[in-house]
């Protein structure tokens, strides 16, 4: 058990984009182990409340010097609303680093594919990625600002960077998986490992098209979680380990991942809200 | 005055070093928590309901967040008694904490297969039996919400044990009082309670049911006061200990259960957001009973 | 495409103008609120329960704030039928909104005059019966916690008179399902529900209950799961209209309710903390219908 | 009705004491109606939390130009912890101006008597006080600092001033009902009406003095509320208006008081915790 729950000062928190703001806390036990895919369970109340109850899990987006950790979100619900108006120089409470996050194939290029807010790990990754390794990043999103901040963001590491909007914004017009077909012939032939992240239907149609070429795939999910370290079972999405242990028909996103090959989702029932 | 406070404690046969557990299906099956929380600290661990086989749970999703609750629908997922005797209890087992094992079955039988199964077993110090499962043969009503079926699970678990033996009951039920009896005649050594209230969620924009499975059980905070009446009442209806669960999230909490009668409390749901709490709480207990110059855990009631 | 949503309500023979109401025991007698909120607006008003005396209910404290929620022991306080007739009613009926009046009991005669009385008042829209007052001749348990005794009340008010007769039920049973049946069968023309569940909360510093009665009823958001749950099962369990109560703070919380399949909702608790909120909810419904397209209530229930 | 729930500015916020923070909102609404021992309830939650779920009774403290309402208050639990977090610029919900208030008796000079953070809302009474009319106010309190705050606002008002604290700290040592003997004297035989607000022990002995002086007194009593307007029948005091009409036992401190004669108050049942 590597992770650690402290108390994290937000050194930083602004907007980005529409209802999407990035929240840097200063954590350094946690900044220490943390890696690429893996995520934080964050407490947004303030001390002696009691509600909204539980943590919510957040992607660590990048990491900084001095024991900087940083998070992009979005609004969505009531607890992203109320993160949403906490000054810096407050503080946080912050379990993690946890899960499994993903695991670079050195000797083969990557082809990083992010969805909208999914796009938060794959900076982290970006950031992380070995120098000697090539790297092509797809992101796409509903419009221009929706993936703008990211897509800066990973211009600014040595990713080869697509972009793909619903509207057209910005970039190809259309879905990412358009552009994963074309980014294929910049690999020359060798055999890209795809790591995704992203919305549900999104990952189910990489993770479709990414067996088609026949390709490693790894997608980082999302479920609803209550602790975040393998204790409550209520993270479950269907899939199977694949290994001849015991299996339940459910992954366990908290614990077993939230990193999966693409193939050990049973993609038929994943649930696409 | 300088009391260092006893907080041992004897909940029927079973003696636990303090008061403070960690609830069922909030705490895996403690190893988890291990190099995390000092679990020895703690006077107890309750498993997560284990099953004769092992057993998937409902599709997701499983939880759901509610005004200062959490409901879910785990569905009983665990790996089975037999993987659990194996993989799981030789680590649980060398800490100096006890272990309590929660189970779980459709059946009479399956309650009294699972203790004889345990009973063989060295390094379980308590068998609690979750009586909030549908009996499949009475038509899926739960075991816990009728006194004569809570009375024929236990007694049957009790032929199938010498092991110190806890029922847990259900809240959902218009008397509590005669289930508690029910299941102290039929030989517990201890009940505890509540298990999770029933409830549900809609999603208003999708326009269906939150959890996969339309119902789930509601913890929390929310649910304290619900379940410090019952305990209330329960200590008062019966000659047995009683284990006070039920939004407990610190010491203040924990002391009203104890200040109700409770001989011991668990966490559930507070481990889970927090999971360093309950060491939290065994401190908070010890410093108010210092405060309060009450020396043993025993002058607590009120 | 721009609709406007019809709000009107048939909850069996009583119409209302919209499904949102106040619920008894937190708007007073209506007429405390006239002049701040616009009561014309709303649905209807559910009076202070009523009984054949006036009562001076429970000494203090009354009150205590839970996780989310609200303990009261207000113990039924009122002002007695009579004087509400004389003092309250001419106010309030003079209101275009409808007029509900909550009554309760010792004794399944005092219902029953109850009923008998303002059977002969002019103003008064419908009878809500309060069964989760204890009933003295068995012993003290609720009424509504039995279905007999449930379907007794019922029988002996739906005698005593022709008025649309709402039974609000009691959530501190097993199966709401038996009692919803009961009281259908009894001639109940609508049910609504929940009443508070029953908690209590203890004072750790001063070391007893912190309610002087020891127990309250719990209301508030904390209880909506388990609110919502008793509604989806008794809508689908009875033939009759079904009024959703417990922990509605919003629109959202109100649409979860409609959306379950209730005909029309209470708000309680969240008006004692905002009393301008039941126009607010109104307004949220009426959007959320403009924006799924529902022209008409009745299109809600999923 | 003559009472507005509106959202107020938070325009100062600054502790004055041990635990003992002054807190000024801008409400000019509620501002215009406000009368000495009226009182609001504030919702101390951020917009979308639902936690603390009640409102908290605050008598009115003072009050200020543009509006301004001043509140003087006591961190004793989670809600009033929570508020002490607050700072300037941002905003509460504020219901009020709730409750009868003092009745001046403006042919009797005035003896105000307050008790700790019950001294709040005699200082807008004191600043009220008819200029031809006399008045002496006594405040009492454990220590120096519990009542240095409160004393000071008062000497800013025509009020002869007398001070008690039971540790000798500050002014006498003993209870305010020792100076209450005295301060009759200064009155030479004309009988003060007595204004009084404070814990419940200190309120039940200076009512059983005003009795034995045959005084007049009005005393603003506590209850915990729900709803502050006289809907849940909750902050009932034990007690009898006195007047011929139905009678329940039991007085309702938000819409009835919180001001009562203490002779309408039974004392004999008042809970004292
Ligand atoms: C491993 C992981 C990493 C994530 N990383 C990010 C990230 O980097 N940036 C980001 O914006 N979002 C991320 N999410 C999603 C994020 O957790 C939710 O958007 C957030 O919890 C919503 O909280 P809320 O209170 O605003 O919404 P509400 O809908 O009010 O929340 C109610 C409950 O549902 C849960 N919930 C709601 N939506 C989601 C969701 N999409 N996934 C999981 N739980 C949900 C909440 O945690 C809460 O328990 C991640 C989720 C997981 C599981
Ligand atoms: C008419 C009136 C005027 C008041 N004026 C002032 C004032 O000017 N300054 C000040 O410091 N305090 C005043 N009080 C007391 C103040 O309301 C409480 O101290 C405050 O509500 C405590 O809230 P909490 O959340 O910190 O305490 P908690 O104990 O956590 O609160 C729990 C519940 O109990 C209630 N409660 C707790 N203590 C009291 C109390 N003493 N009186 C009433 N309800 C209580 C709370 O409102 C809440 O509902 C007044 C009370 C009343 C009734
Ligand atoms: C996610 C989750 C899983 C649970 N699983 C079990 C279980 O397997 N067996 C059991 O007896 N109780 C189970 N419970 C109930 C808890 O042990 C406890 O009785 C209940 O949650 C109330 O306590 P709390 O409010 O402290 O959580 C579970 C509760 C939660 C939240
Ligand atoms: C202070 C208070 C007084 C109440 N009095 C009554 C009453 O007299 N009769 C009744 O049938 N219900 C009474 N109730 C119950 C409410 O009408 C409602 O059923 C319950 O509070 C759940 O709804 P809520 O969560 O919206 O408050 C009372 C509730 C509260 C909080
Ligand atoms: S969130 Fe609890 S096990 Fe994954
Ligand atoms: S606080 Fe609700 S009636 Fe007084």
């Amino acid at each position: 058990m590597k992770y650690l729950d402290v108390r994290g000062l937000v050194v930083a928190h602004g907007q980005v984009g529409p209802g999407t703001h990035i929240l840097g806390i200063r954590a350094p036990e946690i900044r220490k182990g943390a890696k690429p895919g893996q995520f934080c369970m964050i407490d947004l109340k303030p001390p002696g409340a009691i509600d909204p109850l539980l943590r919510r899990p957040l992607s660590i987006h990048r990491v900084g010097p001095k024991g900087l950790l940083i998070f992009m979100y979005k609004v969505v619900g009531r607890g992203t609303a109320l993160l949403s108006q906490l000054s810096p120089g407050g503080s946080l409470r912050i379990l993690g680093p946890l899960g499994n996050g993903f695991r670079i194939d050195q000797s083969r290029p990557g082809l990083l594919i992010g969805g909208g807010i999914g796009t938060a790990p794959l900076v982290f990754l970006s950031e992380a990625w070995p120098k000697d390794v090539e790297q092509v990043a797809i992101i796409g999103g509903r419009t221009r600002a929706d993936i703008e901040y990211a897509a800066r963001c990973l211009e600014d590491t040595p990713s080869r960077v697509h972009l793909a909007t619903d509207d057209g914004s910005l970039g190809h017009k259309g879905p990412v998986t358009d552009l994963m077909s074309r980014a294929m012939e910049m690999f020359e032939g060798r055999s890209p490992v795809v790591y995704s992240c992203g919305p549900g239907p999104m990952l189910k149609a990489v993770a479709r098209m990414a067996a088609d070429f026949n390709l490693e795939c790894q997608v980082s999910l999302e479920a609803r979680m209550a602790c975040g370290m393998g204790l409550c079972l209520g993270c479950a999405v269907p899939g199977s380990r694949g290994d001849d242990s015991a299996d339940s028909g459910y992954l366990h996103v908290c614990r077993e991942g939230p990193v999966f090959r693409a193939d050990q989702v049973s993609w038929e029932d994943y649930p696409c809200p | 005055m300088s009391i260092n406070p006893d907080l041992a404690v004897k909940t029927g046969p079973l003696n636990l070093k303090n008061p403070v557990l960690l609830a069922s299906g909030t705490c895996g099956y403690g190893i988890e928590l291990q190099g995390f929380v000092d679990l020895e600290k703690l006077g107890g661990i309750v498993v997560k309901g284990l099953s004769l086989e092992p057993r998937s749970g409902n599709p997701p999703p499983r939880l759901m967040e509610t005004p200062c609750g959490l409901l879910n629908s785990i569905g009983l997922e665990n790996v089975g008694v037999d993987r659990f005797i194996s993989d799981k209890l030789p680590a649980l087992s060398a800490l100096d904490t006890a272990v309590i094992v929660n189970i779980l079955g459709d059946s009479v039988r399956d309650y009294q297969e699972l203790a004889g199964i345990l009973d063989q077993v060295r390094g379980i110090d308590a068998i609690e039996v979750n009586i909030s499962c549908p009996n499949v043969r009475a038509g899926g009503a739960a075991f816990g919400s009728d006194p004569d079926m809570a009375s024929e699970v236990t007694a049957a678990v009790r032929k199938a044990t010498s092991l110190p033996l806890i029922v847990k009951l259900s809240p959902n039920v218009t008397d509590i009082t005669l289930i508690a009896r029910a299941v102290e005649h039929a030989g517990a050594d201890a009940i505890s309670l509540i298990n999770t209230l029933l409830g549900m969620s809609i999603d208003i924009k999708a326009r269906r049911p939150v959890l996969a499975n339309t119902f789930g059980g509601l913890s929390g905070p929310a649910i304290k006061p619900v379940a410090l009446r019952m305990v209330w009442q329960a200590v008062r209806a019966v000659n047995i200990p009683v284990i006070g669960i039920g939004g407990i999230q610190n010491a203040s909490d924990a002391l009203e259960f104890l200040l109700a009668g409770a001989a011991a409390v668990q966490v559930g749901t507070a481990t889970l957001v927090d999971p360093l709490v309950s060491v939290q709480i065994l401190e908070g207990i010890r410093m108010y009973m210092k405060e309060t110059g009450i020396s043993d855990i025993s002058g607590l009631p009120i």
